[in-house]
């Protein structure tokens, strides 16, 4: 392994430690957050927006997501829209069913 | 390559048993999932003795069902559940995927073995322990599940055995997913040098989206299953609404639970799950094709960007099954549309077979007939698929005889005869010998004879409006009068398709050891598979490097010395 | 045998076997947890207006939150442990892995403490859908903390690593892989940790 | 043309939306024989042609024509038309326009394992209230509490549906155990009864009984009337889950109806206390 790996590897664990405090940071968030007295539509949304943003924190930097090949890129993708599909699954359900 | 010494050390056990070697574990597949397919198919036979002569002892095997040899309506309902279970987790998706598919992949793309053996190895003893719960469930006190392949709930949380079935399930699905993790990254990874995706045989294609298929669709069923399972066993309500009265008696769960939920999850897996047990086969059928029509197939790359569309749409189509659970306008709208058009992908894929003869050289052996009747048994069922997927003819086809013939007609003489000609075609390759011809044609004419005389019928019975999943057939129906005749015509047609099986079973036995010898490359075919040794190398498959210079099926190139150029071949 | 792309990269995919393989089985772990999180917003819908918030406020959100940071420090000490080992630096990777460890260890005591409490107050799954769920979702979390920690203990003792002497390209590879499997698993939680507790 | 399918098993229609139904059932089972044969006459054209025995050099390129894209196009824009022109109308009509209840005969239906309880609002058109802690096998299946009001005329069958001709019928559907299917398959309704769900199915008659049962005369259902039949896999009793349909004209049908409401009369004394033990 070159010199240059290693430095590269020392900025990657700058990176990987401002991501935890990022994280450790946006959990207190959320849970503060879930004290506001806001209507349960907009708590949904902010504590799964906050939920996404951690997530991808996550999926980006520690999982190295955000300079992965394309290949995988490609199978995420393709996942990511069928657990769409999946999720659509209640939704239309409970708008579009006769009796429920 | 270090693998001569390897290979010599090897005791019985790790060549045999315990083999990471892509080969070995196919053969196991291979011979698992066919006694479970003979198995199920006895399953059946049972039942359509009771279809037919309703309440009489059934011969032979009536010991088994208690003293007085008749067939009672539970036992009726755990022999047709565990019938659609064996065939389909069990028989077909195993020998499709897990046999063809772990044998033929690395073959056909040129690698010395799958991507990660071991993995494959543990792939096939979870389905054998899966196989093995399923089968003991006979034998528990609380017999075998009783609640259709498709286990609704509240049904299935009700009745017996379920909890063994899902447990079953449980490994099952672990192993295909396993095996479909491994399909995938060998076809990526390790694709011989000059195999670029536009060289792939179309079998490794539809092997290639199969796969898919399984690692997103079965981890949601996987999921529901576990949520039946803490119904059962947790006395949780996830599938089970408020206000029950089952058997006399208020169901004491906390409630609010919704049985479609598991109908949604289920077909969420099962719509695509028809799909895995089609497209294999129309793979091995395009190879049999373009080997026996010497030439190339037509539409290749349509019929790729078909197959990957299919699976791709197999996705939003679930609720076709569920038309009549109370659904809205928009979503059944949805439904029908996205129904209509996944059939197009399907009728472009049997439109390029059908071209592919035209200017033909065809030889008629046993694999091509197999493949060749494959055409317009798939088209039968394929197309009796339409008025079902239209909702307003579905209000009286479903669930009727009508559903059982069409997806008999795609999964019985469609994928069950695709397999066959993949084991007719094969066979030389795994053994180094041939089978037999005339075994062959007295195998496959009866086969297509009976299987007609079984399924015709039944969409005559499913327009009268006959309900499948019938201890008696219908016997009690008014509106079933007029078509009960058919239940003893259709019982025997399988009775004598059990019978036309014989000769496939003695062909099989005697070719292993006598049959006439076979060369490496037997069928004058291009694909890679064929440049390797009779049965392949073991750890190894080729001898030496394989490199790759044009298509799959260059066969008849003009001007070339002979009707075939294998792809390894400069 | 030797089957090609274990260690190396295919130059076309610029991918190894097993890192393709975990995205593969990640994706498929996506579906799981989405069948899971579907069913969730099944029931939640279904149920009775306020039901799945009345349930939710009997859990323990500061226990809840301390795990959640927990688990993201597990994450955080299994990627320095591979970066220690690109670094070429094995002590340091046998700390940060134990850390992981002793991590996942306080994660699943905590979890513990959890369901004890739940169950002595006779919560159990079966009291109401949102407890059904709240205990499967996390139990089955659970039970892939559990299988993660089987791995890495095993790349931890001395038997499992003894491929770094060998190989180290090859030890730092599975170590790789390890890693996205538990950040997933980590994932998984951030998405469990509000809709279980917080909404 | 239309009634090909009648020489394949499908038994005549007795309801107005049926026909529509089974419009659309001929239209595409015609698109299906059309393309079957189509492609039939190819595949065997091509079988004949191009066996080895006749044709020993097999042709490189093959078929250059496009016509089949054109043929795919075909087929999908005959399942368009279908789709739009009857698949969704028949739709929107079975869920949207259901008949509310004072313009129809309305009555709920509740299947359980292996019955269907019929439950008539009476006279006064109106249902009582049922509790699911009433339910009685015995003498009291759909736990109707008689003290509600509105349940005092209410009336339930087991296993008798009886309803007018020419008269839009609603059925309220639902289920206290497993799913069942409500088919009458004469008049082309189905409908899953879900448990935890009520959806009403509706469907207006074109023949009484009566009627029907003359055109079976010679054939193997003769003297056997109409029925409801379990279309879903619903236990060991699914296959013999069936109920007896009865189509009267609207004397017949007010006839039945008086009948029933005597027995009603009888039975209970008069009395409010039907969901009482001491009955
Ligand atoms: C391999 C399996 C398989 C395949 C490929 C298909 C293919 C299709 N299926 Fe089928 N289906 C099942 C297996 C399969 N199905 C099973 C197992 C069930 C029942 C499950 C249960 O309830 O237990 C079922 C049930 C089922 C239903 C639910 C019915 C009900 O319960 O009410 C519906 C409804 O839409 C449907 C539709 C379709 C459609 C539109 C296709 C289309 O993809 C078909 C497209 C194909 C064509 C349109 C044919 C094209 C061919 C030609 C044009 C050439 C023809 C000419 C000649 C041959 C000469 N299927
Ligand atoms: C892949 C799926 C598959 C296959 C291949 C089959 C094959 C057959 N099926 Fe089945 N069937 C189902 C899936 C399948 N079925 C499903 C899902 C259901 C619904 C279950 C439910 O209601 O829940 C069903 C239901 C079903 C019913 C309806 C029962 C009812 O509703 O009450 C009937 C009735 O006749 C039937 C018959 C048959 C017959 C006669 C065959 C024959 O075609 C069988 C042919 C078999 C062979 C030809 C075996 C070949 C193997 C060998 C010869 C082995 C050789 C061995 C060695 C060499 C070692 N099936
Ligand atoms: Cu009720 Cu089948
Ligand atoms: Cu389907």
């Amino acid at each position: 392994m070159s010199d240059n790996d290693q430095a590269h590897i020392q900025e990657h664990i700058k990176v990987y430690l401002t991501v935890f405090g990022a994280l450790a940071v946006l959990t207190v968030v959320t849970v503060l957050a879930s004290y506001l007295d806001v209507s349960s539509t907009e708590a949904i949304f902010l504590a799964l927006a906050i939920a996404t943003v951690k997530a991808s924190l996550v999926a980006g930097y520690f999982m190295h997501l955000i300079t992965e090949r394309q290949t995988i890129i490609y199978i995420l993708c393709l996942t990511f829209f069928f657990f769409l599909v999946c999720m659509f699954l209640p939704l239309i359900t409970h708008t579009d069913h006769t009796a429920l | 390559m270090s693998s001569d010494q390897h290979h010599h050390e090897e005791s019985f056990i790790q060549k045999y048993i315990f083999s990471v070697d892509h080969k070995t574990i196919g053969l196991q597949y291979g011979i698992t999932s066919l006694l479970f397919l003979l198995f199920g198919f006895g399953l059946m036979m049972v039942m359509r003795w009771q279809l037919a002569y309703p309440e009489t002892p059934v011969p032979i095997v009536g010991w088994l069902l208690g003293e007085t040899g008749i067939l009672l309506p539970e036992i009726y309902n755990s022999l047709g559940a565990m019938h659609g279970t064996i065939m389909i987790f069990l028989g077909v998706v195993p020998l499709a995927v897990g046999a063809f598919g772990n044998y033929m992949v690395p073959l056909q793309i040129g690698a010395p073995d799958m991507a990660f053996p071991r993995l494959n190895a543990a792939s096939y003893w979870s389905y054998f322990i899966g196989g093995v719960i399923m089968l003991s469930s006979f034998f528990m006190p609380e017999g075998a599940a009783r609640s259709g392949w498709t286990s609704y709930p509240p049904l299935s949380i009700f009745e017996s055995g379920q909890t063994i079935w899902l447990i079953g399930m449980v490994f099952l699905i672990t192993s295909s997913l396993l095996g479909s993790m491994n399909i995938i990254v060998t076809i990526v990874q390790l694709r011989a040098p000059g195999l670029s995706w536009w060289r792939l045989p179309l079998f490794v294609w539809t092997q290639f989206v199969t796969s898919f298929l399984l690692v997103l669709a079965f981890p949601p069923l996987e999921a529901a299953a576990i949520l039946q399972l803490m119904d059962r066993v947790a006395h949780t309500s996830f599938f089970l609404p408020s206000g029950l009265v089952y058997a006399g008696a208020t169901v004491d769960v906390a409630g609010s639970g919704s049985p479609l939920l598991w109908q949604h999850l289920f077909w969420f897996l099962a719509h695509p799950e028809v799909y895995v047990l089609i497209l294999p086969a129309m793979g091995i059928v395009g190879e049999v094709l373009a080997n026996n029509t010497r030439k190339p197939l037509w539409g290749y790359s349509s019929m790729v960007y078909a197959s990957v569309f299919l699976g791709f749409m197999s996705f939003i189509v679930w609720a076709h099954h569920m038309f009549l659970t109370g659904m809205g306008t928009a979503m059944s709208a949805f439904f029908q549309t996205t129904t209509m058009i996944i059939s197009i992908p399907s009728v472009v894929i049997l439109t390029s077979f059908f071209i592919s003869l035209w200017g033909g050289r065809i030889r008629f052996n046993t694999p091509m007939l197999f493949a060749l009747s494959f055409l317009p048994m798939f088209g039968i069922g394929g197309l009796t698929g339409l008025p079902l997927g239209i909702g307003a003819s579905d209000i009286h086809l479903h669930d009727t005889y009508y559903v059982i013939g069409h997806f008999h007609y795609v999964v019985a003489p469609g994928t069950i005869f695709a397999l066959f000609a993949g084991i007719y075609y094969w066979f030389p390759k795994i053994t180094g010998r041939k089978m037999s011809e005339a075994l062959g044609k007295l195998h496959f004419w009866p086969s297509l004879i009976f299987m007609n005389g079984i399924f015709m019928p039944m969409f005559i019975q499913g327009l009268a409006g006959v309900s499948r999943r019938m201890y008696d057939g219908g016997e009690i129906y008014a509106h079933a009068q007029d078509v009960l005749q058919w239940n003893e015509f259709m019982s025997i047609s399988a009775f004598l398709l059990g019978a036309a099986q014989v000769p496939f079973i003695i062909n099989i036995l005697i070719s292993i050891f006598n049959g006439e010898k076979a060369d490496r490359n037997p069928w004058q075919a291009t694909t890679i598979e064929w440049s390797a040794p009779s049965p392949p190398v073991p750890h190894l498959n080729f001898e030496g490097d394989v490199e790759v210079y044009r298509g799959p099926y260059e066969y008849s190139v003009p001007d070339a010395e002979t009707d075939f150029l294998p792809q390894t071949e400069k | 045998m030797q089957i090609p792309y274990t260690i190396e990269e295919r130059p076309e995919t610029g991918l190894n076997n097993s890192k393709l393989g975990i995205w593969v089985f990640l994706a498929s772990e996506v579906m799981l947890f989405g069948g899971l999180f579907s069913a969730y917003v099944f029931l939640r819908l279904a149920a009775p207006e306020g039901d799945f918030a009345y349930w939710g406020s009997k859990l323990n959100v500061p226990l809840a939150t301390l795990n959640t940071l927990v688990l993201i420090s597990s994450s955080v000490t299994v990627i320095m442990s591979w970066a220690s080992l690109k670094l070429k630096d094995f002590e340091k990777y046998k700390l940060y892995m134990g850390l992981t460890l002793l991590c996942a260890t306080i994660f699943l005591v905590i979890k513990y403490f959890e369901y004890t409490s739940k169950f002595h107050h006779g919560y159990y799954p079966s009291s109401s859908n949102f407890m059904a769920i709240y205990f499967t979702l996390t139990g089955l979390h659970g039970l892939h903390i559990i299988g993660g920690m089987i791995v890495m203990t095993y790349f931890w003792l001395p038997a499992g690593n003894k491929l770094w002497h060998t190989d180290p390209e090859h030890f730092t590879n599975r170590i790789e892989i390890a890693g996205l499997y538990w950040h997933f698993v980590d994932l998984v939680w951030i998405f469990l940790f509000p809709i279980l507790y917080l909404l | 043309m239309l009634d090909i399918l009648h020489y394949f098993g499908l038994p005549v229609n007795l309801s107005v939306q049926g026909a529509k139904i089974d419009d659309v059932n001929v239209i595409i089972h015609w698109l299906m024989l059309f393309l079957f044969i189509g492609w039939g006459t190819f595949f065997i054209v091509s079988l004949v042609k191009f066996g080895a025995s006749k044709n020993d050099k097999a042709d490189y390129a093959g078929v250059k024509s496009h016509l089949s894209s054109a043929l795919e196009a075909l087929v999908a824009v005959v399942e368009i038309v279908i789709l739009f022109g009857f698949a969704f109308p028949i739709w929107a009509h079975r869920v949207t326009e259901v008949p509310i209840p004072d313009e129809a005969v309305h009555v709920r239906v509740v299947a359980q394992q292996f019955a269907w309880n019929i439950h008539y609002p009476g006279p006064d058109g109106k249902f009582g209230s049922v509790r699911v802690d009433l339910v009685d096998e015995q003498e009291n299946p759909i736990g109707l509490d008689r003290s509600s009001e509105n349940a005092a005329d209410d009336f339930y069958t087991v296993n008798q549906f009886h309803f007018p001709v020419n008269k839009r019928i609603r059925v309220d559907l639902s289920s206290k155990d497993v799913i069942h299917n409500f088919k009458l398959p004469e008049l082309r309704v189905s409908q899953d009864a879900i448990p935890g769900m009520s959806i009403p199915v509706h469907f207006q008659a074109t023949k009484t009984s009566k009627e029907f049962l003359e055109t079976t005369i010679g054939t193997a259902r003769e003297g056997m009337g109409l029925e409801i039949a379990c279309a879903q896999l619903c236990g060991l009793g699914h296959y013999r889950m069936k109920g007896f349909v009865t189509i009267h004209d609207d004397e017949g049908y007010q006839a039945w109806l008086d009948e029933q409401a005597e027995y009603l009369e009888e039975e209970s004394g008069g009395d409010d206390d039907w969901g009482d033990d001491d009955w």
